[in-house]
């Protein structure tokens, strides 16, 4: 294997790197933050990180099926964000809330 | 054009229609309606009519005009194309279709006008000629039955089609269940079949078909081809399966005249003749055919002696003649059983026309009983249901006689007939002249029972047309095929129907056994002359007012109640099948499934329910605590991996 | 995706290229709003800005410099960081989308060549609603920064307007761009030359009356892309984001001087690129209607005697002038709508965007899929 | 090296917006980097090369989804949440660890799994399929190898929009009939 520099020459780790490293950051968001819809959005962060994994694998795999996979999680993520504001706004109309821990109330 | 566009054309055109149509179903404007419906018929016969063109103008053993339109099923090596053929066999069938189709959508416009679901009634009509020219075209056993379930749907709308009246929607059920104890032998049928020769189109399977006769009940020809006539004994009405299609006279009238007797009904007999080199390698399927047929005709015959109802006398009528086409092909004799076919769907279908304009007539009146002397209110209809009569009675040189006489002479004469059958099918024409004599003398002749409140009065032109346009074709229809003998003795007229059909009908590979022209003759004359004297008698009979019920009734006695209760058939399918199976599934219900399934599902979920009860002190409802558990499980998995 | 060149000289003159485009979108604001300004007031029968200069087009300067030393005001209540932001971002969108509509033939002198659009995208079409899209942001900022509820309601109302819109848009666009089989905006205008030809049903059909135009194969795609560029733009009849009657002046109604400007140019650019766009996808771009780009090249070397560099720089010049001709009539259709035609009411508004315009979009769609799909299976 | 130079800005902007989302007290403000990220995203895949993707990322999510996303909060009007991050410090604690451990797990896979990667693609040689990358062959492999995905996702689609609409349906509003 010739001999790199991992400044200037980009292989595939760097884009898993960054992609591992928004997913994280997603995922503290989800467990850390309160705000419903914060949450929604850190929800889309990680899909987005996972997205740069699958298109990253897709380049340097040779391998056209990676983009295929991202585009049905945008449609799935598209279709999971509308829910769920559907769900935050009906909510809040109805408690004026969106704070996630009000939501244990709905355990039953 | 060419022939593929001529086939799409000729598909699509019912299909439009009834899209048209249906999807602007409420609607009550019935000359629109009808117009847009007719018209897509009319188009899809000229088409039909160019085929056949293209079809006489192509030398005798070319004479198969493909239209591959996509592949729709591959998987692995089970391939079926949606493809189309219209040959020898299947362009006659369309011209029936389309032809006598288009009579009847042009009658309905006049019968219908009244009725609040008129477009609906052509959207069904429309869709109805689509299926059949699928099932009719389609070139493997897979698009045959996607027609033969598509026609059934059409059948079952149209027979419930005044669904408001709870007696006509359970017609429409039984003959949809009845159908689908049919269909389920005919998808059997398919796989047997498939599973033997590996390929469902059906000119691939004819060429496949064994040469050599199977002696054996068991053998994949017999045991497929059985289980395919097992499917056409529910569709075309045959015994045991025939108990649907007297009920099926709920439905408008047309729809029993293009439906119920010119070309659904005759799917079956298609069905056969198309796969006739297969039927020709199973004898033992063959004679079943032959026996059901001869049974069939015999006992619908009968029944048809003693009904009141119009519609159910040529109900009956319809499941008679039906017999007589499955006696012919199970005799080997499929040119006759296509002729046979052709010349009921004329004269079959006039009739059922000609009872809708007595109906329209009589404002909705259908028993027999409150008719008599219609013949000078309805001159019209009197005189095309009198051309009708003749042919179906088999007086010579009408239609019918052609057609009946080459099937009775060949269940005599063919290699895989024997007398008994010929006794059967003369005794049936017999009854048939009797009962169709009988429905003529208390409809049109004697004295008139009509009620003082109903005033017949003769069906508008619109209606009259197709009447008349189809006793013509009952009249002149034989000519087509005269057999051969009766060809000679005439003046040399060549049997064309026998010449045409030759390329694709197999012959029978036993030798047949030498007969005379002297026998046949003799044999021609009994069942005409038996045939003649039945009608006489009965038109003595009943024009002298002495054939009332209870007069008939004391005569024959016992005889005459099981006949008249259609040899409580229906009573034994109830007996002996559905409330026995009702009845051991609500034992089952009782017994096995509340002592035995529940208590083991309650055993079950009490587990769970345990079980459950533990796990929920997890369920804290903290989402963000759920994410972390899902979060802290990956970590376990990743360092599982990472550690290995 | 952008392709700046090899050589030093291309590069330098691609850069300087796009900083040109960017300036001639600018530039011809002001134009636009003197011709808006004129229009309306012979529209309405007035005289309009007639006194400074002739006819009035030094209003233009003076009205820059107003604008330039108006108080920077920021509401009390905003937000300043998005109070400040939403002009800014408001330029970047429309511009960037812009320059990916190509303007003319490439220009060939020698062995360099050089695209007259600030750069090639070669899924254009998609790339140019991508950017455009983002423009609901800017809207969006402006609303909530300024801190007031008039601007609030303007930006909401802009907002699910320019996303209810960009649906009937980008599908009135599927059926152009099945058509023609690419995402390629240079592409798209290369298959429009010359006479209108139809292949399909195995044979060909040449209409020699009608130039060989989007419009003809996708009219109703036209109509609806039409419609709902006027929405996305935010212009008339469907600028409910900024109803006088009930909202002030919409989300900037807390705007003024240089920032208000910003967003004139913001809107003026969303216009220019759906003009731009409408001539690419439906009036045959560059193209001069009958002729093809290689036949008036042939033509100006025949006729004036240039060389093939000469004639190359030539044939540029008079597509671009072309081009400039279909994209300003369109341009004044805008204005002409604008000062002829009522506002709808805002569920009126909605309806045709969701039942009406969606609707045909897909029906156009689908029936434009089934015609190619037929054309190339069947043969009569 | 440009395309070095501009993965490094990408990230950076990325990983930034990426983090002012989760850390932004303001909701609004951390939607408006999220729609950041998104862009940031979408200019990353150009650089992969994934062109049509890119364009899809800008019109889906940053031109659709998130500006769904920000609507919803300018109506809702939150100016500052009053607490932002969760109390609880033995599971804020856990949580964070969990974040931290997962991220250098992910990182450990990704510098054994990509030496992985590289040993079986120099074992394998060049042979193998031809990586047209272009909107065709996407097309073609998204609508004959995975078109049962794709109808299934039109399926869902069609679900959630008619979810969306019961889940959102209110008295009054346009269109009230009562």
């Amino acid at each position: 294997m010739p001999e790199t520099n991992i400044l200037t020459t980009i292989g595939l780790e760097h884009y898993l790197v960054l992609s591992a490293v928004l997913f994280s950051m997603g995922m503290a968001g989800v467990l850390l933050r309160r705000n419903l819809i914060v949450l929604l959005m850190s929800i889309e962060l990680m899909l987005n990180a996972v997205n740069i994994s699958f298109v990253a694998f897709s380049k340097f795999n040779n391998n056209i099926e990676g983009q295929i996979m991202v585009f049905f999680v945008m449609t799935i993520a598209a279709a999971e964000a509308a829910v769920g504001l559907a769900l935050a706004v009906s909510i809040f109309k109805r408690f004026k809330e969106v704070n996630i821990r009000f939501f244990e109330h709905l355990k039953g | 054009m060419s022939h593929q566009a001529l086939i799409a054309i000729l598909l699509l055109s019912p299909f439009v229609g009834f899209l048209l149509n249906g999807l602007r179903y409420r609607s009550q404007n019935y000359v629109l309606a009808g117009s847009i419906a007719t018209g897509a018929v009319f188009v899809s016969f000229i088409c039909s009519v160019m085929l056949m063109m293209d079809l006489i103008a192509a030398p005798a053993d070319q004479r198969r005009l493909t239209a591959n339109f996509f592949e729709w099923i591959a998987v692995g090596g089970f391939k079926v194309n949606a493809g189309f053929v219209v040959d020898q066999i299947s362009s006659i069938m369309i011209l029936i279709i389309t032809g006598v189709g288009s009579l009847i959508h042009l009658f309905s416009i006049g019968y219908m006008h009244h009725d609040k679901g008129v477009t609906k009634y052509f959207a069904y009509l429309n869709l109805f000629v689509f299926n059949m020219l699928i099932l009719v075209l389609g070139d493997s056993l897979l698009t045959m039955f996607v027609g033969w379930e598509g026609v059934g749907l059409c059948s079952y709308l149209l027979i419930g089609f005044w669904f408001s009246d709870a007696a006509k929607a359970a017609a429409g059920m039984k003959a949809f269940i009845t159908n689908r104890v049919g269909d389920a032998a005919f998808i059997i049928g398919m796989f047997i079949l498939f599973f033997s020769f590996g390929t469902l189109n059906m000119y691939e399977l004819n060429a496949l078909a064994p040469t050599t006769v199977e002696a054996s009940w068991l053998g994949a020809a017999t045991l497929g081809t059985l289980m395919l006539f097992i499917g056409a004994t529910g569709k075309s009405a045959q015994v045991p399966l025939y108990v649907w299609l007297p009920d099926a006279m709920a439905g408008p009238t047309p729809v029993s005249a293009l439906i119920h007797a010119a070309t659904m009904v005759t799917a079956g007999v298609y069905m056969i003749v198309r796969l006739n080199p297969m039927f020709v390698a199973a004898p033992n399927t063959m004679m079943i055919v032959a026996i059901v047929g001869a049974i069939t005709a015999v006992m619908a015959a009968t029944i048809g002696l003693t009904q009141y109802d119009i519609k159910k006398i040529l109900a009956y009528s319809t499941v008679s003649q039906l017999g007589y086409m499955f006696l012919a092909v199970g005799v080997g004799a499929f040119g006759a059983g296509m002729m046979h076919l052709m010349t009921h769907a004329f004269f079959k279908a006039l009739m059922f026309l000609g009872s809708g304009s007595v109906i329209h007539a009589m404002e909705g009146e259908q028993d027999t009983r409150l008719m008599g002397g219609l013949k000078k209110y309805l001159p019209i209809t009197h005189f095309t249901f009198l051309m009708g009569w003749l042919a179906i009675i088999g007086f010579p040189l009408f239609s019918g006689f052609f057609s009946k006489d080459e099937i009775l002479w060949q269940s005599f004469a063919s290699p895989r007939g024997s007398v008994f059958l010929w006794v059967a099918g003369a005794i049936g024409a017999t009854l048939t002249a009797f009962y169709m004599t009988r429905l003529m003398a208390l409809t049109f002749w004697g004295k008139s029972r009509v009620p003082k409140e109903v005033h017949p009065h003769e069906s508008p032109v619109i209606m009259t047309i197709p009447l008349i346009v189809l006793a013509i074709l009952s009249v002149v229809g034989g000519f087509i095929g005269v057999p051969h003998l009766i060809g000679e003795y005439l003046g040399h007229i060549p049997n064309y129907w026998a010449e045409w059909l030759a390329p694709v009908i197999k012959t029978l590979p036993e030798a047949a056994a030498p007969h005379t022209a002297t026998q046949e003759w003799a044999l021609m004359t009994t069942s005409v002359t038996l045939a003649l004297i039945s009608a006489f008698v009965a038109y003595r009979i009943y024009t002298s007012g002495k054939g009332t019920n209870e007069a008939i009734a004391k005569a024959f006695g016992p005889v005459y109640n099981v006949v008249n209760n259609k040899y409580f058939v229906d009573e034994a399918y109830f007996g002996g099948i559905i409330n026995p199976l009702v009845k051991q599934s609500q034992n089952l219900w009782m017994y096995i499934d509340v002592n035995f399934i529940d208590k083991t599902t309650h055993v079950i979920s009490d587990m769970t329910k345990g079980a459950g009860s533990l796990a929920r002190s997890f369920q804290t409802g903290n989402m963000q605590q759920y994410a972390m558990y899902i979060g802290l499980g990956v970590v376990v998995v990743l360092t599982f991996v990472l550690m290995r | 995706m952008m392709n700046m060149g090899t050589t030093p000289f291309e590069i330098t003159i691609n850069v300087i290229k796009t900083i040109l485009v960017f300036l001639m979108m600018v530039q011809l604001v002001p134009i636009l709003v003197w011709v808006e300004r004129r229009g309306s007031a012979f529209i309405q029968n007035r005289f309009g800005p007639n006194r400074i200069g002739p006819l009035g087009l030094l209003q233009l300067l003076a009205d820059a410099v107003k604008f330039l030393t108006k108080e920077d005001f920021v509401p009390d209540k905003g937000n300043k960081y998005l109070f400040y932001a939403a002009p800014i971002f408001a330029l970047i969108p429309a511009s960037i989308a812009y320059m990916a509509i190509p303007m003319s033939t490439p220009l060939i002198v020698g062995d360099s060549k050089f695209l007259i659009q600030g750069f090639e995208v070669n899924v254009g079409i998609v790339f140019i609603l991508g950017v455009s899209s983002l423009a609901a942001y800017t809207i969006l900022m402006a609303g909530w920064g300024s801190g007031s509820k008039f601007a609030l309601m303007g930006a909401m109302r802009a907002a699910a307007q320019i996303v209810s819109y960009e649906l009937a848009l980008g599908l009135s666009i599927v059926g152009v761009i099945m058509t023609y089989g690419t995402f390629n905006l240079s592409d798209m205008i290369a298959a429009q030359q010359g006479a209108l030809t139809f292949t399909g049903f195995g044979s060909t059909f040449t209409a020699h009356f009608l130039p060989n135009w989007g419009i003809f194969y996708q009219p109703l795609g036209a109509l609806i892309f039409f419609a709902s560029a006027f929405a996305e733009s935010n212009r008339l009849p469907f600028d409910l984001a900024e109803g006088e009657a009930e909202l002030v002046a919409g989300f900037h109604t807390e705007y003024g001087g240089f920032k208000m400007l910003m967003f004139f140019i913001g809107e003026y650019g969303h216009m220019m690129i759906a003009s731009g766009l409408f001539a690419t996808f439906f009036l045959g771009g560059y193209n001069i209607p009958y002729t093809t780009v290689q036949g008036v090249h042939d033509w100006l070397m025949t006729t004036f005697g240039l060389s093939v560099d000469g004639a190359n720089i030539a044939n540029t010049v008079v597509h671009f002038l072309m081009y400039n001709v279909k994209f300003l009539i369109l341009l004044w259709i805008f204005i002409h709508v604008r000062w002829t035609l009522p506002r709808f009411r805002y569920d009126q508004l909605m309806d045709l965007g969701w039942k009406t315009m969606l609707p045909w979009a897909l029906a156009n769609t689908i029936l434009t899929s089934i015609v190619i799909f037929a054309a190339s299976q069947f043969a009569f | 090296m440009t395309d070095a130079i501009l993965f490094w800005f990408l990230a950076l902007v990325t990983v930034c917006a990426g983090l002012s989302v989760i850390l932004m007290s303001n909701p609004i403000y951390s939607a408006l980097s999220l729609a950041m990220t998104m862009v940031g995203v979408s200019a990353l895949f150009v650089t992969l090369g994934a062109y049509f993707i890119a364009g899809v990322q800008l019109i889906v999510y940053a031109g659709a989804v998130m500006v769904l996303f920000v609507m919803v909060l300018m109506l809702f009007d939150l100016k500052h949440e009053i607490q932002a991050f969760t109390r609880g410090k033995i599971t804020g604690a856990i949580k964070i660890a969990s974040v931290g451990i997962l991220a250098g797990l992910v990182v450990g896979a990704i510098t054994l799994g990509t030496k992985a990667i590289e040993a079986a693609k120099a074992t394998e040689a060049v042979a193998g399929k031809t990586y047209d990358n272009n909107t065709m062959s996407l097309a073609q492999n998204l609508f004959l190898q995975n078109v049962f995905g794709f109808e299934a996702l039109g399926v869902l689609l069609l679900v959630i929009a008619v979810g969306t609409v019961a889940l959102s349906r209110s008295r009054g509003g346009t269109h009230a009939r009562d």
